[in-house]
């Protein structure tokens, strides 16, 4: 058992699936030098061949990875940071998530599309994207955002054994949390949620970087006599809601917390199918803690406030208390 | 190289079903039988046989909205492709594409694509597929003049020259986007020039002679196999019907040049040639046609008698590999 | 007053802000040939310069939209059909949707993108989206939806004489209904929704091509005994859920009909605005008659079912009643 | 046509003051007083200054990520672009941007994007904007040899091509993306061999002699207000330091190949040339040199001591126009 990080558990995981399948490979930008630091090592270990540097191409980077995928191997392209994906918008709305569909089960496309979400460090409006709402639009996509280095190593080996696309969203803010991971090999499947904390009172749904917070908030309300239920979904796309939906049968009570914008956003989706499916067992409004519809701001001051925390989430519990 | 007179007889055939095909989806069409729209590759069938004819069943092919002559260049089926733009369970794609995505992938087919441009960067990857595997397999991807215009027909380009892929690039310069003329918006007469871009060969090509567009996509697969990367082959050609089926605006292209280009249609200009240079005997060419409308009869008749797939379907081939089932969300 | 469909107020509206307004002026793929018949005669009385056909590059498109509307046009981009703006998903995003709030103000970024929405009509995967909650995601950008020929006409005005950028989404389904418009000039503004019909026992939402089904749907009702009220939001960001959460008071029942995908819809985002903000009226859970997470089928009769009709509103309506 | 004296000195002055402002910048972003990352342009300011002073105040300009020195080279004030990066509310972006977007509308700025190429179309929009109006405006779009790989670089010129559009397209190749070698990602030796793609002219120059960059975008000017249409300008340069500050990764370039540039440094190249041709004495050359100095340490105190926005200020500026206040949603 090693402490490791999250950022380091995603490399652990790509590493384990390079060694164990020929057919996985991994392309992006800058890939090749380790820019962020989960690719050390991987071209002395792997060569060039697989661990290829591309232009600044984002849709090559998505349609060489999905016609790569369609002719038989297991890309992972490395979108760098978030946003970028919009640039490989078409490639992955078009192609990646429709060709199996449309060719009537013809073709699969295994490939995995990551990419780091940083927010909340001056990165300013066009690189602070948590876009994973704009992608749970689209169907035919499986989209995960882990918050632990355990899920996200689990979760990308499973991605990356997965027949379909998966979009594997990772929180720069998870980066540096480390944990003891096992020595044996293990995988996380794909569409189940985890209770991360188990409660009576109030559930709290926290996605990605929110669910640390959410885990912060119940330390806080634990000591004001509130049991709080943490789940984390975990795959955001399709979502386990049947544990979300267990867990407020059992509590009565829903706050989502949720780094993406508020509007069409996951804690959008999870309070309405609680509020369709769930609605008998609610006692109080779901109150979503996301990210006010604007823009991130470069400055410190503007930009801090903005994203769920443990003290915005803590009183979102509150006021459902009332 | 001399082409053997059964090569140039399966050309001229496989010319006539594209012919025979698409007229007879214009037929449907105008009945009500075929749901959306179609775009009809009438005029073009030469330089679609003759690039589809110069690489092998193994190797890839990508097409586009105008692709349902490209799976029958390749040797598909007609059956399932007429099924396919009836929308019966029958059909290649189960009824799940219809006309815009005829595609056999049991001839090499990777798909058509009906967002202009997209093919482009995805057959650079499964170009990348086969170097990856050192597979002896090429990937053939045709695309419009207006497709050249994309974004992605540049980031594709030099991903494949970069990387020294097996691709041929195969761009169907008809002089028309959906209305609107290539001398308007493409800064350039020949889009073969845009391979300089790419430090790539970008080759011109009669695309009403079979035999030119053959010669030279032969040769672009030969640099491809030998792994010396892409190569940009323009093929001029032309549609003689609208931009799609029922879209009435002509005002975009004169009589006279239409009318021009009737007069090099590919497939008389074909049959004419293998009859004077004796490859084929009238009698010969004649089989060769009633068979074809044989074919495309039977493909019909198996199209309009298949089943519509059921409701229930449609939720089928989402994924692959389905996740756990959930109530909602 | 002459009827008037859909389709014809919409090449009216651009006819007059034109006629009223030399900075305004189209561009996009086709339309000097008025390719979908809003812009007859176009090209004649406006000429080619403000009549623009491009080349098939909706980046482009997007950005030379973007950059004229900075240096003080009002360009209309067409792009055709709605998905084809994934193509320039980055350039709205990034530059359209971000450069007024970037640049501290310094520019504004009156463009207008229009798109038809064609589902229902055997066009496949590719063609057949409804993508403005992909959009909603995103800050920064107006977007309406229009479902009658006076709304398009008017909000459509609004838009291009509006400083920000406007996503217009016009439903195909909508086009050949027709209506009797005013001879005189009118605006319909932005950011309000409208009652398209009084009702007293359950609120129905309807989103565009859902407006008219939902209407329909009250007609049936009503020879039930059930009085349906029916709000069309009209413009989907930023949105009037005032209007929404007041119906949903007075009804204390909520039908939301989206042709969306289901997640994170625009029913998803109303659903979950009306359990956090109007939750103490509510007396049933909020339905949502959507379109499933799938993608759009070729084949007919796989694809009629999956959008809302009146007859699955109708039958929401009746299991909120029950 | 030689530059005057004058002119001269102001380039001199406008190199220095982008140097000088970067080296400032890093030691603020060592001092940990700015946020965010930050991207250098040490060794690039020949370039930027030769073509910024190759166009008028009221012509439109637009820059990428690396552009603190864009505006400075445009004539901007010092002190609201340090505000800037320091995130303060008297920054030229009032806080909302910072190092990636330092734009400074008041020069003819329309906005420096950090998304890799985005600026290309956006400065065919404004140039189309000047032609439609008929106004005498070209527009200078700066921007990387990595941006050369993006559909947006594709798109950009061939529209600008087409329509004439007056846009100088100034290419910073500078060898690298952000760790990836040009030769190892971009398929041609000289970015602007790709101009034949779009039948424009293309012209290569060195980036470290002011002079010479000054000399062909004046001439791509020239020809833009000509209505003859844009021009690609790729200048050869290189920059000193990391990518980006702090990004310690840089085995993919030799010392050598870093050691050889630096002997050709623009900022003494040209001191030495002013001085030598008797434009500038070397007491001038110092007197120019003080001021710079002092402008820039100016700046960084107005920055220092400038309060930052308001929590609340983050709710402005997402609309010119805000909808009418609703509860929710
Ligand atoms: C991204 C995108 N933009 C626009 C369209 C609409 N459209 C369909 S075909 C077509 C013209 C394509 O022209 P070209 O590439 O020359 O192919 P051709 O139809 O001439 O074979 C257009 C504009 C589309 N399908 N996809
Ligand atoms: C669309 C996009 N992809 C990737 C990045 C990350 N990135 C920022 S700068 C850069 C390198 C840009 O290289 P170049 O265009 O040559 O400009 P330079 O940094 O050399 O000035 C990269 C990859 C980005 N900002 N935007
Ligand atoms: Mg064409
Ligand atoms: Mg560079």
């Amino acid at each position: 058992m090693a402490k490791t990080t999250y950022l380091m558990a995603i490399g652990e995981a790509m590493r384990e699936e390079m060694e164990r399948d020929p057919s996985v490979f991994i392309l992006g930008e800058d890939v090749a030098n380790n820019l962020y630091g989960s690719t050390s090592n991987f071209v002395e270990d792997f060569g060039k061949e697989r661990v290829r540097n591309t232009p600044i191409s984002e849709g090559a980077i998505a349609g060489a990875a999905t016609g790569a995928a369609m002719a038989g191997m297991r890309p992972i392209a490395d979108f760098n940071i978030a946003p970028f994906m919009y640039v490989a918008m078409d490639q992955i709305v078009s192609m990646t998530a429709k060709s199996t569909y449309i060719y009537g089960g013809q073709t699969k496309v295994p490939v995995v599309m990551r990419a780091v979400m940083l927010y909340g460090n001056g990165n300013a409006a066009q690189h602070s994207d948590r876009p994973y709402p704009t992608f749970m639009t689209v169907p035919g996509l499986k989209i995960i955002a882990p918050s632990s280095a355990y899920d996200v190593k689990g979760m990308l080996k499973s991605a990356i054994r997965d027949d379909d696309p998966v979009l594997c969203f990772e929180d720069g803010n998870c980066w540096f949390t480390a944990e003891d991971l096992p020595d044996e090999e293990y995988l996380v499947p794909l569409g189940v949620a985890d209770v991360k904390r188990e409660g009576t009172d109030v559930t709290v749904v926290g996605i990605a970087g929110a669910v640390p917070q959410a885990l912060a908030a119940a330390e806080l309300l634990a000591e004001e006599g509130v049991s709080v239920e943490v789940v984390d979904p975990r795959t955001l796309a399709p979502m386990d809601t049947d544990t979300i939906l267990a867990s407020v049968e059992k509590t009565g009570r829903l706050v989502v917390a949720d780094p993406a914008h508020e509007v069409c956003s996951a804690a959008s989706q999870i309070a309405a199918v609680v509020a369709e499916h769930g609605f008998w067992h609610l006692q109080a409004p779901i109150v979503r803690v996301t990210t006010p519809q604007i823009h991130i701001p470069f400055a410190p001051p503007l930009e801090a406030p903005l994203f769920p925390s443990s003290e915005r989430i803590a009183a979102a519990v509150r006021s459902v208390l009332e | 190289m001399a082409l053997s007179p059964e090569v140039l007889a399966e050309m001229y055939r496989r010319m006539l079903r594209i012919r025979l095909f698409e007229e007879s989806a214009q037929a449907l069409k105008t009945e009500g039988v075929i749901p959306g729209s179609i775009h009809l590759s009438i005029g073009q069938e030469a330089e679609i046989v003759g690039a589809c004819m110069a690489v092998e069943r193994r190797d890839y092919m990508l097409g586009n909205h105008r692709s349902h002559g490209h799976p029958i260049g390749k040797g598909a089926a007609l059956a399932p492709l007429m099924a396919e733009l009836l929308g019966r369970r029958t059909g290649v794609n189960q009824g799940k594409g219809g006309s815009m995505h005829l595609a056999d992938f049991s001839v090499g087919s990777l798909g058509e694509s009906s967002i202009v441009g997209s093919g482009i960067p995805v057959a650079a990857g499964a170009a990348l597929a086969a170097q990856l595997r050192g597979e002896d397999r090429v990937c053939l991807c045709f695309f419009g003049d207006g497709a050249s215009n994309e974004g992605m027909f540049h980031e594709g380009l030099n991903l494949a020259a970069i990387w020294h892929l097996p691709v041929i690039y195969l761009c169907e310069n008809n002089g028309y986007g959906a209305t609107t003329s290539a001398r308007e918006v493409v800064a350039v007469t020949d889009i073969a020039d845009r391979a300089a871009g790419y430090g790539i060969p970008g080759e011109i090509v009669d695309g009403q002679d079979v035999v030119a567009v053959h010669e030279v996509v032969t040769r672009a697969v030969e640099r491809a196999r030998r792994g010396e990367g892409p190569t940009l082959v323009e093929a001029k050609t032309y549609r003689y019907d609208n931009h799609a089926f029922g879209l009435h605006i002509e005002n975009y292209r004169t009589t006279e040049e239409r009318e021009q280009w009737l007069r090099r249609d590919p497939i008389p200009l074909l049959r004419d040639r293998l009859v004077a240079d004796g490859v084929l005997s009238d009698d010969a060419a004649k089989t060769v046609e009633d068979e074809a409308r044989a074919e495309v009869a039977a493909a019909v008749d198996f199209a309009r008698t298949s089943p519509f797939p059921e409701p229930a379907e449609a939720f089928d081939h989402l994924f692959t590999v389905p996740l756990p089932a959930r109530t909602a969300g």
